[in-house]
């Protein structure tokens, strides 16, 4: 499957791309999907461990399963207000 | 290029927004005649942090998660408080210094219930909602603002 | 007749007004840019207390007295918070449904701050600014409000 | 000497004027001038025990001695905001 993951502020500064396309295996969850965004951009090491990530607007655990399309978006810690 | 982000029934307002934050309107839409109280809170570019200096924050946000997130707390602070109306606001963009990025209005019979429900909404937006500020020193430097985050 | 009474140097407003109150102008006026937050707190004329109606309220002010009393809790609350700027009004004569009664506005570098001088300042106004309601209900009668005080 | 007494609100009500004023002794404190004010406008009775008074427009006790021209208000409890 494909999914697109967002990234936003020091991430997307880091990657310089706002989003990129994560191909994963069919069984992919969430935690497959970080461990090949390290392995693609290994420039984001230190920020991940850090990092929330949501799948389709909502905020997921690692287990959480994946699908052809989702929207995952990298979420390093926030500073809104 | 995004629009403004919009969510609005007739008792929350949401807004994501990269204009300047109308705080009237907001005030209007929570003015009530069942509420005796209301409370507006803003939160402003301050030109000083300790000894330097800020000319500006650029806000980046995931605005439709964000709009997701600020129903889902105001949804929350409702079942904490019986306020009347709720008016959330939030910039995106270029926040000078003395501009408005976030603004949040709660009217309630009483003002206890409204100053509990404001500053619990602000506490709670800069835990859980998606956006982001950029520092802007005078100095020319730039600096995203992650909490708990320092790059080494 | 009674003009309007007002005291205001840079950093304290405070005004006592038969005019609409300007919460716009009071925001203006704590803005700066030392200040990261702001919050406005309005009093506004309820139409029902448990179920009684009120159409109005007619305010009676000790204006001279208040004046003082205002500035002095504005002094007493520096001394507690270090906020930046505070702006202080209150209506007297009629007040209608909907409309603003008292609005306290307070600026200061931490929201907490800001917070916490706002609403100590209207719970210590509410005990010693001699200042009194009358409520107009429905029904078509009056009653002054005196906390503690119950006709017999 | 003559000092004027401020009434408001209730206190106004009662006694059907926005001020009055009393005659006093030259020694006369606050408590005299109280004592007075309910000998002279009997209907104030059950609410001057509630009330509080000021003197030049600061709260004052019993014991505040008074003067010629002075400015006595009788303060019914507050209910702004």
């Amino acid at each position: 499957m494909i999914v697109k993951v967002l990234l936003f502020a020091s991430a997307k500064q880091l990657v310089g791309e706002s989003h990129i396309e994560l191909g994963l295996d069919d069984e992919a969850t969430l935690g497959s999907a970080k461990a090949s965004l390290i392995e693609h951009y290994p420039m984001l090491m230190n920020l991940l461990p850090k990092c929330t990530f949501s799948v389709d607007q909502e905020y997921a655990e690692d287990a959480r399963p994946l699908y052809h399309g989702c929207e995952v978006a990298c979420i390093p810690p926030v500073s809104g207000g | 290029m995004i629009d403004d982000y919009k969510c609005t029934d007739e008792t929350i307002s949401i807004a994501i927004t990269l204009e300047a934050i109308d705080t009237e309107a907001m005030l209007r839409f929570v003015n009530s005649d069942k509420s005796g109280a209301t409370v507006l809170f803003m939160g402003t570019t301050r030109r000083l942090t300790g000894e330097r200096e800020t000319t500006r924050l650029d806000y980046e946000c995931y605005e439709t998660m964000a709009i997701k997130k600020m129903r889902e707390i105001l949804d929350e602070a409702r079942s904490k408080w019986a306020f009347e109306k709720a008016s959330m606001a939030h910039r995106t963009g270029t926040v000078d210094v003395g501009q408005t990025s976030v603004a949040i209005a709660v009217s309630a019979a009483h003002r206890k219930v409204a100053f509990e429900a404001a500053e619990w909404l602000i506490d709670t937006l800069k835990q859980v909602v998606p956006i982001w500020k950029q520092e802007c020193w005078a100095d020319g430097s730039r600096e995203w603002v992650h909490p708990g985050f320092h790059k080494t």
